[in-house]
């Protein structure tokens, strides 16, 4: 059974079409990075596969299941431009509240071993207000993976993050993967994606130009692909 | 079971983040008081005729504090995106709402309990004639209120103007509810029961409280889904 | 096609209420009590007839919309709401007018009065409402959600005279009634009326989903050149 | 000179803003409709003593109505950080202060001459006995909330609870003009003069523009930047 | 004249010194990026230059004058994480407003002119709410450049930009610090910022751990300034 698989999408804004007839197919185990120029429509596919979206026409399936479907809800992680959790409640509260939003059999223990592996075990009693950029994105990403997703929809998860930052989360999505998670992630930071990334697919204006394995040769030039397929 | 754990997990979140900072009560409350302090210059509050206005006041004071309560109630997932992480969770959008108005409807009863004795002494009114009674329109009309404050939270929370949209498209839609709490209350401040010509006013509040109620769990998940 | 039709009923609406217009002025008697300002009652009802219709279907549209979600659902709607909002001022300020020479002043706050003037309010906020969403998918959805909930004040207008006592007069259609309470020539020409307005109405519709549409078009073509961009 | 075409261009600006969208205009006349409805069921309006309070029902229709206005004025400059960019900009804080307050007190003027013929048809209500002297009232306390509220929106603009502080703080600081408003609006609207006891009022709005425009202009550079 | 002179600033965010003991220079026409990890200090530091911020203690001279002058104001461009014009206006009226705001001589032209070079003159007279992401950002890159200024500051410029977009902004960045122009900027994008940058600046935990020419190694490696002088 494939993680994910769109069959003839369409989604519009009023009659403007953001996605035309996009049809993919993301195996268990992969990690796809989806590019493409600003507005080509990765946030847009990206809320779709999330649930937070309904396409007009064509039918997304996670795990074979509808994407609203509550157990599937249940099976992935997401993690998009803010940072979803709260400013008014401590690290510890915020995970131990996902936790049970996701009925993770054991809130406690889950919540203390994330904070422990993105490093904010010392500030669990902290309130999200008072922390740094930096300490809020961990936080962000201890919530979308405190269930052990099967799915991780990332959307620039890389934006605004230091060297660092971006080195804990390519780990964590490094181990995701080797235990067999499937990760979909948009970006423009080519370079950071690519460490990562199996699959390769391009939006441009809506379309899907190319949807494959990634090609070699961007590993050496990263903006291959956009020369290749996209506009230019 | 499930439905009713998500749903508390939902407002046992929004109250604590709520009583961590104490911010929309305690400007809700201060609220209530300059407006009552408003009031008593438009109305000569020391003249008879305020034993007739009273429940109008009252709720009018409810009303217009209250819509502070309501107005963060989904605009505080907002900030950090925090909207979008829930309804892609696994709680399903009624438990989402109705964790919700729990919480709103908990915060509005905290407000009007401490805003009726000052309204007591300001308008030198006695409220506790009919006790129970009293407390029965309360809580009904506080229902209602939060209901519609509730879903209009969450149909304008996305909007650009929500803070101008949401008041001006939520106190028509209270009216009914509103209507029928102030005649009560006034019918009740003033020490007498409810005549036979009143009932109305209380199968109009059960009858508000009952439609909305439903309506509003059963389109909130196409308003969160975009 | 389509233009000439709806032409051509605008038209048989248009001669239709001159027709009635000549029946009400110049062959109807006055009225006993009240002389010769009742016949304001021949538009006053109608007018509320057609807004009452127009935000029913409106409504109906509007659960339309949430089940298939296609946009023609959405743009019915606001036509129906904006037709009806017209014909509520309509019946305000009829109802105004003849309030001024009846009861000598223009506004009471009667259980009527006051719920035709909130549904007044409730559907300009409908109109509100959608002129803050940008995106229209959202819009219409939004809106559709709303215009549910509107509905409500319409019933509670149209059944406020039955629920309390108003100063506006009670039913008075046999429909209503039973009978007896209104002369059946009148009332002959009051439902005459209503069906010359409820044409007119139509034909304001279906122009204003016209233009609803071209603007949706322009829209979209809209952002296509600035996706272009 | 150039301070005086700062001024204009920035209120020329809020008001283009505002006069493309209509937004916070409609929205503001509509809720004073709503108001006037909700006030309807608190007071008896078919009673005689309506006319003494027919000066404080109209000003707090403005107040409430009016704060939705005021709300957005600073609030419309951060969705994009605007406010940055202007402060960032030669234009002097205190023009940018100046150029809002004009762009508020024309949008309120405009509610203020919408509403009051709805008040006076539905209250029942002959507004032009004095209508000289009830455009001078209007004036003077327009401006003195217009200066009160801008001034407010800048202090709160970058506080995370702006929508619940704004209105906490504006009325109680408004209150001197409201009441001098309400007294000598409803002595206008009910045909009298002015009494010579009641000069108090007038000299009251008097003092309260000049005192507060002038601390505003001094205060508001310390204000926006940080 | 120095374009930018600090000396001993201080800053506060209640106890929490963000910056502390801030001295550089920084000489017209050199193009400076400011570096450092989240949270280092480096927003605060150009919101204070730019004249938004007060330093509790130190002296900040843009051109030998206090930065709140208003001639200072007039002779430099702020682009921060917002675009900084207005939606509900048309490209065209964010560009006049803004010229005439700066008192650009001939507000209509100097618009029409940054609409021709930042490719927008298609759209306008569209509000700018209906503009993409990509056309916002060039929009927000016009409003800063219209009255031609002496000196720019620039916040993370080239966050959430696509490639065609950055490459808009950097070359119009070379024509500025070619026309004589002092550059300012932060980012975590290193390797975009090197093809600009003739010095660094590393600020870490609100100290600032290196000023000067932009080292050599930092072509083949950005990060090399972060292992050299960072914390590693
Ligand atoms: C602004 C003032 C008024 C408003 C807002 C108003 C509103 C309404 C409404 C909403 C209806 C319902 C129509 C229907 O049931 O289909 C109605 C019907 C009617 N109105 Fe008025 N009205 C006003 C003034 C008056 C006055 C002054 C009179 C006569 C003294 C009057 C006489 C009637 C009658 C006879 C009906 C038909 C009642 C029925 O059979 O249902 N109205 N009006
Ligand atoms: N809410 C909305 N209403 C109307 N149009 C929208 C909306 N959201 C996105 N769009 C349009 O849909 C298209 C795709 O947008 P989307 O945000 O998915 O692009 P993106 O690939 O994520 O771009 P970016 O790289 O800038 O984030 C764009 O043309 C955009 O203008
Ligand atoms: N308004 C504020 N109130 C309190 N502390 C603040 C405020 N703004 C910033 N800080 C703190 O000051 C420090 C410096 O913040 P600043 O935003 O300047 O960092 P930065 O270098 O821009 O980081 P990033 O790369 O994440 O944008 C951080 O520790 C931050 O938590
Ligand atoms: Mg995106
Ligand atoms: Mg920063």
């Amino acid at each position: 059974m494939s993680a994910v698989s769109v069959e003839g999408i369409w989604k519009f804004y009023g009659d403007y079409p953001a996605l035309r007839e996009i049809d993919f197919v993301v195996e268990q185990g992969q990690c796809l990075a989806l590019l493409g120029r600003n507005g080509a429509g990765k946030t847009t596919m990206l809320r779709m596969l999330a649930g937070l979206l309904r396409p007009q026409r064509g039918v997304i399936r996670l795990f074979g299941r509808d994407s609203r479907h509550a157990d599937t809800r249940g099976s992935f992680g997401v993690l998009g431009h803010g940072i979803g959790v709260y400013d008014e409640l401590s690290a510890m509260e915020n995970l131990r509240l996902f936790a049970e939003v996701y009925s993770v059999a054991d809130p406690e223990r889950a919540a203390q071993d994330w904070l422990k592996r993105t490093q904010l075990d010392h500030v669990a009693d902290a309130l999200v207000r008072e922390f740094s950029r930096g300490m809020r994105q961990r936080l962000a990403v201890a919530r979308a993976f405190l269930h052990s997703p099967q799915l991780l929809l990332l959307d620039e998860p890389f934006t605004a993050l230091d060297d660092r930052a971006i080195a804990l989360l390519q780990s964590l999505l490094k181990d995701a993967v080797a235990r067999g998670a499937t990760v979909i992630m948009s970006t423009h930071q080519l370079r950071e994606a690519m460490e990562l990334a199996t699959h390769v697919a391009l939006l441009a204006r809506g379309r899907l130009k190319f949807h494959g394995p990634r090609p070699v040769e961007m590993l050496e030039d990263p903006t291959w692909l956009y020369r290749t397929y996209g506009e230019g | 079971m499930r439905f009713l754990r998500q749903t508390l997990t939902i407002a046992a979140k929004d109250l604590r983040s709520e009583i961590r900072t104490k911010e929309s009560l305690n400007a809700a409350i201060s609220f209530a008081i300059v407006i009552l302090v408003l009031f008593s210059f438009a109305v000569d509050p020391s003249s008879e005729q305020i034993k007739e206005m009273s429940g109008g006041l009252l709720w009018l004071v409810f009303a217009f504090a209250g819509a502070l309560i309501l107005n963060r109630s989904f605009a505080r997932e907002l900030s950090n995106d925090c909207l979008d992480a829930l309804v892609s969770s696994p709680i399903p959008g009624s438990a989402l709402f109705l964790g919700k108005a729990v919480a709103n409807f908990v915060l509005l009863m905290v407000v009007e309990f401490v805003s009726m004795p000052i309204f007591g002494i300001l308008y030198n009114m006695d409220w506790m004639r009919q006790p129970l009674w009293l407390a029965a329109v309360l809580v009904m009309a506080t229902w209602g209120i939060t209901v519609i404050g509730t879903m209009f939270s969450a149909l304008t929370v996305n909007l650009r103007m929500r803070e101008l949209m949401l008041p001006t498209l939520i106190y028509p839609m209270m009216i009914p509810a509103l209507m029928a709490a102030m005649r009560l209350t006034t019918l009740l401040i003033n020490g007498e029961g409810i005549p036979a010509d009143d009932w109305i006013w209380v199968r109009l509040i059960v009858g508000f409280d009952i439609i909305f109620t439903s309506l509003a769990v059963t389109l909130v998940e196409v308003v969160l889904v975009g | 096609m389509r233009e000439k039709i709806l032409y051509g009923v605008g038209l048989i609406a248009g001669l239709y209420l001159v027709r009635n217009l000549y029946q009400i002025l110049l062959v109807l008697p006055d009225e006993v009590d009240q002389g010769a300002i009742y016949r304001i009652l021949l538009f006053h009802v109608p007018a509320w007839i057609t807004c009452f219709t127009a935000y029913f279907l409106a409504g109906a549209a509007s659960v339309m919309y949430l089940i298939k979600k296609n946009l023609n659902y959405d743009t019915f709607c606001v036509a129906a709401v904006e037709v009806g909002l017209a014909f509520t001022l309509i019946g305000l300020a009829t109802g105004s007018i003849w309030a001024r020479i009846i009861w000598g002043i223009w506004w009471t706050w009667d259980a009527r009065l006051t719920w035709a003037l909130i549904t007044c309010i409730i559907y300009s906020g409908y109109l509100m409402l959608r002129h803050a969403v940008d995106d229209p998918t959202a819009r219409a959805k939004n809106s559709a959600v709303l215009c549910i909930f509107s509905y409500a004040s319409v019933i509670i207008t149209y059944k406020s005279i039955d629920w309390w006592r108003t100063q506006h007069p009670g039913a008075v259609l046999s429909i209503r009634t039973g009978g007896g309470r209104m002369d059946p020539a009148m009332e002959s020409i009051l439902f005459q009326n209503a069906v010359a307005l409820l044409m007119l109405a139509a034909v304001m519709v279906a122009v204003r989903m016209r233009q609803e549409e071209t603007q949706r078009e322009v829209e979209s073509l809209r952002r296509y050149a600035h996706a272009a961009a």
